[in-house]
């Protein structure tokens, strides 16, 4: 099981702030988890739409889309940062 | 360098003071030359906002924030650097960041305040969202492309 | 731009409160996004000096400052400016000078503030004497070429 | 008559603050100045022996050594500066 966390109006979208899910074998990288994701339902789909626009993390260090999910404990997924 | 600084980190809902913040860099020290601080404050944007609810991510908040700093210290001859970030719901006119980079001379206390600001503009996990004084359902506040850029300026050197 | 703000500028004997100076530009104001600092303190050289003596030249130090700043004013969109430069003897560990920039985005206050320094350092009439801790004649300090450097790089933008 | 004040090193080699001088019509610039009151006295010439590193002030504003002196109310000779 990985623990998936979602900020903002990613989160606001999926409406939820997070949940565990078993990633089939099939999804290797960051960018196969947000295919397989958009097609959990309405929510993840709009929230996902434009997945060059969604930020992640594994493991809560920024990773690119290439990245491999293999061993990860929480996957972060989230909009462009706006702090500071 | 000093190898020895340890950067001071907090993420908090709290205001920070920062006259304290200085006073507990430089305090009994006569090595320090000049200290560099940076507020970021909440903007009401003309009379649009009452608020900005900073949402964030908050073990790696502190994780992010501390990588940033402790390139910082790496990359100037720090005597002392520390950052503070807000987060919760802030009214125009109230702090949400600051950063304190001090140093034996002013450039590498500038440089450093001014990365440490940019690095967290773009990758510290905090989002705003607008709270609209005409009542509407506000807005996330969208990222710069000039926030990144500043960023990556950094990497040019 | 903002025409109208004038710069406080202040040559004194006495410390400054850098917490006031900063209330002084940001008190009742919902439009600044930024305020950058700088402190510039005494340092002991390792222990070899008891304190600075600070000459100045009244008249034109005020004169000179205040040029500086008004240009600073006129580069960047500032919502406030402050600088203040301390004259007579000043112990390791004490403040010397203070900036403060305001602004509504960060790149003008840190631009503003470092600008400022850099023609602080070289264009205002001050000059540094050392009191030594073994008790030998002080030196005047002498001018560093990488403060005129520091300058000159403002004008070749 | 001109005010002539001298700051840090230069005050103290010429031994004095300041002076009220009478300045001859073919003393025409600050270069011409500094030649001129090198030839005043030993403290004079101490003070000024290096003249390019002589920095000069008329009526409060920086001027270069070319700069002409006419109408000066008051001429400021000093080192370069170390404030900040």
């Amino acid at each position: 099981m990985t623990t998936l966390k979602y900020f903002a109006w990613v989160r606001e979208r999926i409406g939820k702030r997070e949940e565990q899910l078993d990633l089939p074998a099939e999804v290797a990288t960051v960018g196969d988890l947000l295919t397989w994701l958009q097609a959990k339902g309405e929510g993840y789909a709009e929230a996902l739409k434009e997945p060059k626009v969604i930020r992640v993390a594994i493991n809560e260090e920024h990773v690119d889309h290439r990245e491999s999910i293999a061993g990860a404990r929480e996957i972060a997924l989230f909009p462009p940062m706006t702090g500071g | 360098m000093n190898a020895s600084i340890s950067p001071t980190i907090r993420i908090q809902a709290a205001d920070f003071d920062l006259a304290a913040e200085i006073a507990h860099l430089t305090a009994g020290r006569t090595d320090i030359g000049a200290v560099v601080t940076f507020t970021g404050l909440c903007r009401d944007e003309a009379g649009a906002l009452t608020a900005l609810e900073l949402e964030h991510y908050p073990g790696m908040a502190q994780a992010e924030i501390s990588r940033i700093a402790a390139e910082a210290t790496v990359r100037w001859p720090l005597t002392g650097l520390t950052a503070i970030h807000r987060f919760g719901k802030i009214a125009p006119g109230e702090n949400i960041v600051l950063v304190v980079a001090a140093s034996t001379h002013r450039k590498a206390a500038f440089e450093a305040a001014s990365f440490l600001m940019d690095y967290l503009k773009s990758r510290a996990p905090f989002w705003k969202k607008e709270h609209r004084a005409d009542g509407s359902e506000g807005e996330w506040v969208e990222a710069k492309s000039a926030d990144d850029d500043a960023a990556a300026r950094w990497r040019q050197r």
